[in-house]
């Protein structure tokens, strides 16, 4: 097991600074996003009337926002919320879009026609109006959120891992695996997807910083995370009146926020160059 | 190729019609009335429910509603009941369009040029400034890159409109934030493709031929590197071509996406499908020019697709 | 589109900013913000209080009352003409109240319609038009039949129902005369010039108004924004002359400013407690969470363009009669007491908050609301040690759940419709459609009834207060919030701009520039 | 002055541990209107000296040379050199048409309008020997065969009127008749242009048919160089010496098997029914390609070589039997019990396997060899349910198996544990094998197994495949272009031509006496790695594939022996002494009437 997950991390990030980079960045971030908020000297909802939109100090280090709460304490709150939505739906999604494109692909034919149908609908349908529906019923949260992009949000990976598969599908050791005898299911788990994984990754990545940009575009819109609570995206929202007079109260959190997708970036496409060395190599002739 | 062509648009008219049907009723779902608003008393929202058949059993509703929409009648809009919807989308998508193309060529011209550079370009730095730029607009969301620039440019330096899209200067700010993320992922791919293109043996033999080095990659190089570019244009332009409600409001430019947002929220049935049902036209039909210039593009494809309009005889 | 004083030749406009483009214009439909600012500059009402609470007669001349306050006779101006140079006659005015009538018009103000005799019949279909206690004698004579006396009529006129609209074009809220600057006919000092759905419009100087000589402008373009930031940016970008509503960190951001200028809102804010929910439905609950909330902190908090209220009637409301503030007349209804809070609480059956059921707070996703709810929830917990959930909800699902009652606590905002404390007490009547938490309590019903046919303005001014200080001060039916001001931009060289008292919006007839 | 003058040339590939030295100080020239030849195994660095010669390595490699001119001058592509790639379908755009790919090298050779670059390129075609050039410049890569886009790329290397065409590996991937063809051109075009050429090849055959100077190139250095009758006549070097053995198959072992395994199988035959069997399969592509009314069978123990020229189908039909593909009409019989089209891989259980043409595209890069085998195994014991207690065992006997069955293809044990990255082409090759063998299929179908291996690599890999075939007795198709290998492996032939059988019988019979006009024009194409005789190959005219004609025989329309019938019918399959044959010259109306001892013979 150990070996694998050595032998993945060679094949996925190999030596590239730039994963390192990307990685220690993303690693610092969510050690700060998990321990902040929790042993922090501050709470991300208290208030206090006194010390409203006081800038940046040795006491709070991003200063406060209008309700007087520490803001260094709400953001990395934030990010810890906004990191979960991203990875969380990118999980679902990822594995929701990789199983329906790969039997998708896999079926060909009339199923793959139909169900990339039934794909295409869902993705013409503008998500407000199901993520509104959602906050609906389930209430305003992270969890209506997650909910609200996985209802859209695997499609496009659907797609990604339908194309994989169908052209995986007629590679020569996927025909010599199904002359061994080997169950469908079993190619698909054992031959097909193992080899998608590379594209797969990559995508999944850079879904994440989408994932991100949605959830903080739906906070943007109102229809977000329910108050007190908040993600990057309601922080910078919520900051968006006082711009012109406490400027910081959206800077520090916008720098947060787009350092974590910069990582997640160069994370991305660190691993996107390794996997295009490991196709030119592994199965070209040259 | 014209019957898949033919199946594609078949196929496309059925999602239409199924995208309606869903969009119908999950409008419904929502709780709210379209005439509910401030100073307006219980009774007349319910008379004025009755005026619109809304007290109806709701299949009846979906049934006269789906006879309009084959009449080519999208029905007026409840909240300003003078106005047709088709009108509301008439005036509206040319400005979401205007927007949405320009942005579309520059993320594309910008997009394509950046990448190009940086597959081509011998010096290490500006491979890696053209990256590390790319990274950077990437990683800026659009809502913050436009109030970003809205601020500097306009609140603080005064050089460019804030609102509005009245002369050709209004349309600096909103493109520009709306092509940052496309021209970066076009950049990325493009450079990304055009690299493992360059690689290939055909462009070995060009130079071989003693084919120059800007006539290869125009001709011969972005050509194949343009297949999965053209996958990515293809919804980036959807949902370009539907706008974009976040700077379409910071901009204050009276296009599609605010007119949806502000359908969801005053409940305008009527609206909100019709701009679901134009706008899901929008996506099915570049979704379906994006096909085609990719089989254009890739004679391959173009064999596949006639193949499988063969064989569906 | 800027003021550009300099250039006299060109002649003098201003370009104000106004919320997004909702509503139609026809003062019979569905009307709302788009309507209230062009019908300010284009329209004349009969007539209306100036600053000092002295009547300004526009489409009337002069007036005439019975002594029950029953028979209004008005007698408009001869001269008056519609922009196209066609007299104003007494049918354009009826022409607006019989098509408000119809139900289907979607009149948001048709009930301020129903004072008159039969109008209410009539509009739930079971009189017919001609019943209708209007009278139009001839064409410059206009003369209300009222069926019960009512005090406050004079206030009323300034609403859309009771301003004309020109029978000649206007026939129905859905033919679109209204944006068409052809049919589109003022009686008021401007006129439609040009009309872009959700971008702007131009008015025009009316060069037949009867004043036209007071009239210095000769262009206003208001432009339709979404939002107040988009707004700010606007003005600060030099694009828009005056800006109106904007949040608090404008006041903050503009301090000393000559351009700010803050102006009172005729509007209270407030929250519903529902009286069919458990712990609600006992008035020491209500009253524990009434005192237990810091309103000076709120206030603080949620902008320096909010300030603590303790009534229902907006603090800014002046009595006529007096020339003073309304709620300023009488004693404050309650006060904030923390610890009587708490023993309140106790004595209810929750000592420190135990035991006491979550609380949701269902409010709309404004920034204001947001901060308030936020504000409050936290108050609450640390003083009550009770849990409010919060939940936002979009403006329109808001309105569905207030007025299905399917709630706990609700925020609620009211404006003035017209400047009279009735406007406010009436909401709380048992009949009212604005009582959506069970408030069912026939002492106010009766206080409120009687004081709208009192003749004297002192003795109804006693009944208004003595119902206000039932409701919120012994009964405390709700949790009254902070009152608000208007915080606007205004280009320093334009002069003139007014306020109207009734509402406390701002009104450009006789700017200057 | 010689052409091209090379000195001391080295190349050196920066590589993770390293600088790795690929080209190490060679020296060769070309005389002006001679054909020069390189030889030598693959990876000893031929293709990377060429593109250092042309100075398209780039950045990729560092180059020394001391001296690299063109009559003279420095050498500038498309100007005084052309090139012309192993691989033609890669060196053309397959998005780009054909016309333009060449009217481009036109217009940038000489500064002419569009309408004289199209009637130059026309020429061009022509010269290069493809008719009907105007349709083709109409067309895109993939829609011309093998053949004719090699014509295409030296059409658009001719048109660069160089002083000097290299050819790299040109005919490698075409049959021999089409490789007999461009040999031909190249002679004609070097004749009648007075350009000199450079050809590289690994192939000693299309060397000794063509190349009048050649050079041995082996690790990176130039081993030995001379005319071409010192090489191949008089070769000093040990390692010229081992190629030549390797070309000429003169290995006596291998002649001996073919011997004993042919009489062993002949026995056989007797007695069994065939295993698989094919009956009137049609398979349309597209319009026209495809195989139609096809009958085919294997019977155990049997090694069933198919051969033809590309595009004739051979693939398509080993693709129908093992189910890969599904056939529109016909019938496949599986120990005389009809196979359900759909299901046709999985009623098969594993007992039939398949080496595939590209080692790099048929193993699956996430396994190692030892899950890849193991798998395989478990398949296969599952089906056969021997789900009992002694799993244990089993795994064991697994592990056992595998290793045995490494060793039996020339790996190590040690070798389980790699993934196929790990291994050179050939390497993988025998993976390949060793994966198809593992469960002991019945029958063992080989596409072109080996035709992407060098002559060494190739000996080595065929050698093994009949020693595992003598051990274990499958049956074998074994789909290949290469006459030398067919006649040394297999025991009967069928060959064939635009979708249709045109002959079957026993190897050696065909070989020493081909029946069938087209047979015997591909086995004369075949150049031996001897001057004298490779000189002599004739090639048959030119056809494009569109000429087949559907309704009457294949062939009828590049037979020089065609009659009024061919053109009309389809000719009836004509069986004499185990030998079928498919060509109205072996009719009844042709030859007349025979009593029943009239021995058949050529009829040609
Ligand atoms: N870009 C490269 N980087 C590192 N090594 C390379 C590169 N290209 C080729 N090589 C190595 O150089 C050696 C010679 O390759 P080359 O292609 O010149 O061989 P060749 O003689 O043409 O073989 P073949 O007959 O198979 O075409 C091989 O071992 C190959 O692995
Ligand atoms: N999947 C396919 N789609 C369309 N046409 C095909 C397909 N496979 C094969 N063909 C066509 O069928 C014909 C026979 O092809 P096949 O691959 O069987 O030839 P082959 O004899 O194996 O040739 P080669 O020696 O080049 O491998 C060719 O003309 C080819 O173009
Ligand atoms: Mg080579
Ligand atoms: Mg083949």
């Amino acid at each position: 097991m150990l070996r694998r997950i050595r032998q993945h991390w060679k094949n996925y990030i190999g030596n590239s600074r730039m994963a390192l980079i990307g990685c220690t960045i993303l690693g610092i971030w969510i050690v700060l996003a998990v321990a902040v908020p929790l042993f922090g000297p501050w709470s991300y909802s208290e208030q206090n009337a006194e010390i409203r939109n006081q800038g940046a100090s040795l006491l709070h280090w991003f200063g406060t926002d209008r309700f007087g709460r520490d803001l260094f304490t709400r953001v990395w709150y934030g990010a810890g919320i906004s990191l979960a939505v991203g990875i969380f739906s990118t999980l679902i999604n990822g594995i929701i879009g990789v199983l329906y494109g790969a039997v998708s692909g896999y079926a060909g034919g009339r199923t793959d026609m139909a169900l990339m149908r039934i794909a295409d609908i869902i993705y013409a349908i503008p998500s407000m109006l199901y993520v509104i529906l959602i906050t609906l019923v389930m209430g305003a949260g992270v969890g209506s959120m997650i909910l609200g992009l996985c209802v859209a949000g695997w499609i496009s990976m659907a797609r990604i891992a339908r194309g994989e598969i169908i052209k995986l599908k007629e590679t020569e050791y996927a025909y010599a695996a199904r002359m061994e005898g080997i169950s469908p299911l079993r190619i698909l788990l054992k031959h097909l997807l193992p080899n998608a994984a590379g594209t797969i990754v990559v995508n999944m990545i850079f879904l994440v910083p989408q994932a991100i940009f949605t959830e903080a575009f739906l906070s943007f819109l109102g229809v977000g995370i329910a108050a007190p609570a908040a993600s990057l995206g309601t922080i910078i929202q919520e900051a968006r009146s006082q711009m012109m007079l406490y400027p910081y109260q959206m800077i520090f959190p916008l720098i947060v926020l787009c350092v974590m997708l910069l990582a997640l970036n160069m994370a991305g496409t660190a691993v996107e160059q390794r996997v295009g060395q490991h196709s030119g190599k592994g199965t070209g002739n040259r | 190729m014209l019957r898949y062509t033919w199946k594609r648009i078949l196929t496309g008219i059925l999602s239409l019609f199924v995208l309606v049907t869903v969009t119908f009723f999950l409008v419904r779902l929502i709780p709210g009335s379209p005439f509910r608003q401030g100073g307006v008393s219980e009774q007349v929202v319910e008379t004025i429910e009755q005026e619109y058949g809304l007290n109806e059993p709701v299949l009846t509703q979906y049934f006269s509603y789906i006879g309009n929409v084959l009449r080519g009648d999208l029905g007026v809009s409840y909240q300003d009941p003078a106005t047709r919807v088709t009108e509301i989308i008439a005036r509206a998508w040319p400005v979401t369009a205007s927007i949405g193309i320009t942005a579309l060529a520059v993320s594309v011209l910008l997009g394509t040029g950046l990448g190009i550079l940086r597959a081509v370009t011998k010096r290490r730095f500006v491979r890696e400034l053209i990256s590390a730029g790319g990274m950077l607009a990437a990683g800026i969301p659009g809502f913050a890159a436009a109030i970003l620039l809205l601020l500097v440019f306009s609140v603080k330096l005064k050089w460019l409109p804030a609102s509005g899209l009245l002369s050709p200067a209004h349309y600096i700010l909103p493109v520009t934030a709306l092509s940052l993320y496309p021209a970066a992922m076009i950049a990325r791919l493009v450079g990304n493709t055009l690299d493992s293109e360059l690689q290939k043996d055909y462009v070995l033999f060009a130079r071989a031929k003693g084919i120059g080095k800007w006539q290869i990659i125009f001709t011969h190089a972005l050509k194949n590197a343009y297949l999965p570019v053209l996958n990515y244009i293809g919804p980036a332009s959807a949902s370009l071509l539907t706008g974009s409600f976040v700077i379409e409001s910071i901009f204050t430019i009276p296009g599609l996406g605010r007119e949806f947002v502000g359908s969801i929220t005053n409940r305008d049935y009527t609206l909100i499908l019709g701009l679901t049902v134009f706008m899901g036209a929008v996506v099915i039909i570049v979704n379906l020019l994006t096909d085609l210039l990719c089989a254009w593009l890739d004679p391959q494809t173009r064999r596949a697709y006639k193949k499988a309009g063969d064989s569906a005889k | 589109v800027t003021a550009d004083p300099s250039a006299d030749g060109e002649g003098k406009e201003i370009t104000v900013a106004i919320s997004s483009d909702t509503g139609t214009m026809d003062p019979a439909g569905a009307i709302a913000l788009t309507y209230l600012a062009y019908s300010v500059s284009a329209l004349d009402e009969l007539l209306t209080y100036d600053e000092n609470g002295d009547i300004e007669y526009r489409a009337a001349e002069s007036y005439e009352v019975n002594d029950d306050s029953t028979v209004w006779t008005f007698h408009l101006r001869e001269d008056a003409l519609w922009s196209d140079g066609s007299p104003v006659t007494s049918a354009d005015f009826l022409n607006t109240i019989t098509r408000a009538l119809d139900p289907a018009s979607g009149s948001g103000y048709a009930n301020y319609l129903f004072p008159i005799e039969n109008a209410e019949a009539i509009y739930n279909g079971e009189a017919d038009m001609d019943t209708l206690g209007v009278e139009t004698p001839d064409d410059h004579t206009l003369i209300f039949h009222l069926a019960e006396p009512c005090v406050y009529f004079l206030d009323l006129l300034r609403l859309p129902v009771y301003t004309p609209s020109c029978s000649e074009h206007a026939d129905s809220v859905d033919s679109g005369w209204d944006r068409d600057p052809e049919t589109s006919l003022a009686n008021g000092p401007f006129r439609l010039a040009e009309y872009v759905p959700e971008q702007y419009f131009v008015l025009e100087k009316n060069e037949y108004y009867w004043n036209a000589d007071e009239i210095n402008l000769d262009t206003i373009t208001y432009r339709f924004f979404d939002d107040t930031q988009s707004m700010a940016n606007a003005y600060e970008a030099g694009e828009v002359d005056v800006a109106t509503s904007l949040s608090s960190t404008v006041m903050e951001a503009y301090e000393g400013a000559e351009d700010l200028f803050v102006t009172d809102q005729i509007a209270t804010r407030y929250i519903y407690m529902n009286l069919n929910v458990e712990p609600l439905n006992d008035v020491r609950v209500r009253e524990a969470i009434n005192l237990a909330i810091n309103r000076e902190e709120l206030c603080q908090i949620v902008g320096s363009d909010t300030e603590p209220t303790y009534n229902l009637v907006a603090k800014y409301m002046k009595d006529k009669t007096t020339g003073e503030y309304f709620v300023d007349e009488a004693e404050q209804p309650f006060e904030e007491n923390v610890e009587r809070a708490r023993e309140l609480l106790a004595e209810a059956g929750y000592p420190n908050g135990e035991g006491f059921p979550e609380l949701t707070y269902n409010y709309p996703t404004l920034e204001m609301d947001s901060d308030t709810a936020q504000v409050i929830q936290e108050q609450l917990k640390e003083n009550l040690n009770i849990t409010i959930n919060l939940e936002a909800q979009e403006l329109q699902a808001n309105y569905s759940t207030r007025y299905a009652g399917d709630f706990d606590l609700c925020r609620m905002n009211w404006t003035a419709d017209f400047a009279d404390p009735y406007t406010y007490l009436s909401m709380l009547l048992s009949n009212s459609t604005y009582n959506c938490s069970g408030i069912n309590d026939s002492e106010y019903d009766s206080i409120v009834n009687a004081s709208s046919s009192e003749a004297d303005s002192v003795k109804r001014s006693e009944l208004l207060h003595q119902a206000e200080q039932l409701a919120v001060g012994e009964q405390f039916y709700i949790i009254p919030l902070y009152a608000m001001k208007s915080v606007n931009l205004v280009n320093p060289d334009i002069t003139g701009i007014r306020q109207i008292p009734a509402s406390g919006a701002l009104e450009y007839r006789y700017a200057d520039i | 002055m010689s052409v091209l003058d090379v000195r001391n040339l080295s190349v050196q590939y920066p590589t993770e541990n390293g600088a790795a030295e690929i080209v190490k100080d060679i020296s060769f020239k070309v005389e002006k209107g001679e054909i020069a030849g390189l030889v030598g195994e693959s990876g000893s660095g031929k293709s990377t000296a060429m593109l250092a010669v042309m100075g398209l390595l780039g950045e990729r490699a560092s180059v020394r040379y001391d001296q690299i001119t063109v009559s003279g001058e420095a050498p500038v592509p498309g100007k005084n050199v052309a090139m012309i790639f192993q691989d033609s379908l890669s060196c053309l755009n397959p998005s780009v048409k054909i016309g333009r790919q060449i009217m481009e090298t036109v217009r940038s050779r000489r500064k002419c309008s569009r309408k004289e670059a199209a009637s130059r390129s026309q020429e061009l075609l022509e010269m290069a020997g493809i008719r009907n050039p105007e349709l083709r410049m109409r067309q895109y890569p993939f829609e011309l065969s093998g053949g004719m886009r090699q014509r295409v790329v030296l059409a658009i290397a001719l048109a660069c009127e160089p002083e000097l065409i290299i050819a790299d590996e040109p005919t490698t991937a075409l049959d021999a008749l089409v490789q007999a063809q461009i040999l031909q051109l190249f002679k004609r075009i070097v004749r009648e242009t007075g350009t000199s050429m450079l050809m590289v090849s690994h192939d000693m055959g299309v060397t000794a048919a063509l190349c009048s100077r050649v050079y041995v190139m082996h690790g990176g250095r130039i081993e030995e160089s001379g005319t071409a009758e010192d090489i191949f006549y008089s070769p000093s070097e040990e390692y010229t010496k081992l190629l030549l053995r390797d070309a000429r198959g003169g290995s006596l072992s291998g002649m001996k098997k073919e011997d004993s395994l042919a009489g062993q199988a002949d026995k056989c035959r007797a007695e069994d029914e065939p295993i698989l069997k094919m009956e009137h399969v049609t398979k349309i592509f597209d319009a026209s390609e495809g195989i139609r009314d096809l009958s085919l069978e294997i019977r155990s123990g049997e090694i069933l070589a198919l051969v033809g020229e590309s595009g004739s189908g051979k693939t398509t039909a080993a693709r129908i039997l093992t189910g890969m593909l599904t056939e529109d009409e016909g019938t496949v019989y599986y120990h005389g019990k009809v196979l359900d089209r759909r299901k046709r891989m999985e009623l098969f259980e594993g007992r039939v396997q398949m080496v595939f043409q590209d080692p790099y595209a048929s193993l699956n890069p996430c396994l190692t060899v030892r899950e890849a085998l193991a798998e395989a195994l478990e398949a296969a014991a599952c089906r056969k349910s021997v789900k009992t207690d002694r799993d244990r065992m089993m795994q064991a006997r697994t592990d056992e198996k595998i290793d045995e069955m490494l060793r039996m293809t020339g790996l190590t044990p040690e070798d389980a544990d790699r993934y196929p990255r790990d291994f050179s082409g050939g390497q993988r090759q025998r993976i390949g094998i060793a994966r198809a063998l593992i469960v002991e299929p019945e029958i063992l179908v080989c596409d072109e197994a080996l035709s992407s291996l060098d002559a060494t690599t190739r000996e080595q890999i065929l050698e093994l495949i009949f020693q595992i075939q003598r051990k274990i007795g499958f049956a074998c198709l074994f789909i290949s272009h290469d006459m030398h290998v067919v006649r040394r492996i297999s025991d009967r032939i069928g060959v064939m031509y635009g979708g249709h059988i045109v002959e079957t019988g026993k190897t050696k019979k065909i070989c020493a006496d081909p029946w069938h006009p087209y047979t015997k024009q591909l086995i004369e194409a075949v150049p031996e790695p001897d001057p004298i005789r490779a000189a002599k190959i004739k090639a048959a005219p030119v056809k494009d594939s569109a000429d087949i004609n559907p309704s009457g025989c294949a062939f009828a329309g590049r037979c020089g022996y065609a009659m009024e019938c061919c053109g009309s019918e389809i000719p009836e399959d004509y069986a004499f002494e185990g030998r079928e044959i498919f060509c109205f010259l072996y009719s009844d109306r042709h030859s007349g009437r025979r009593s029943s001892d009239y021995r058949m013979t050529s009829q040609i």
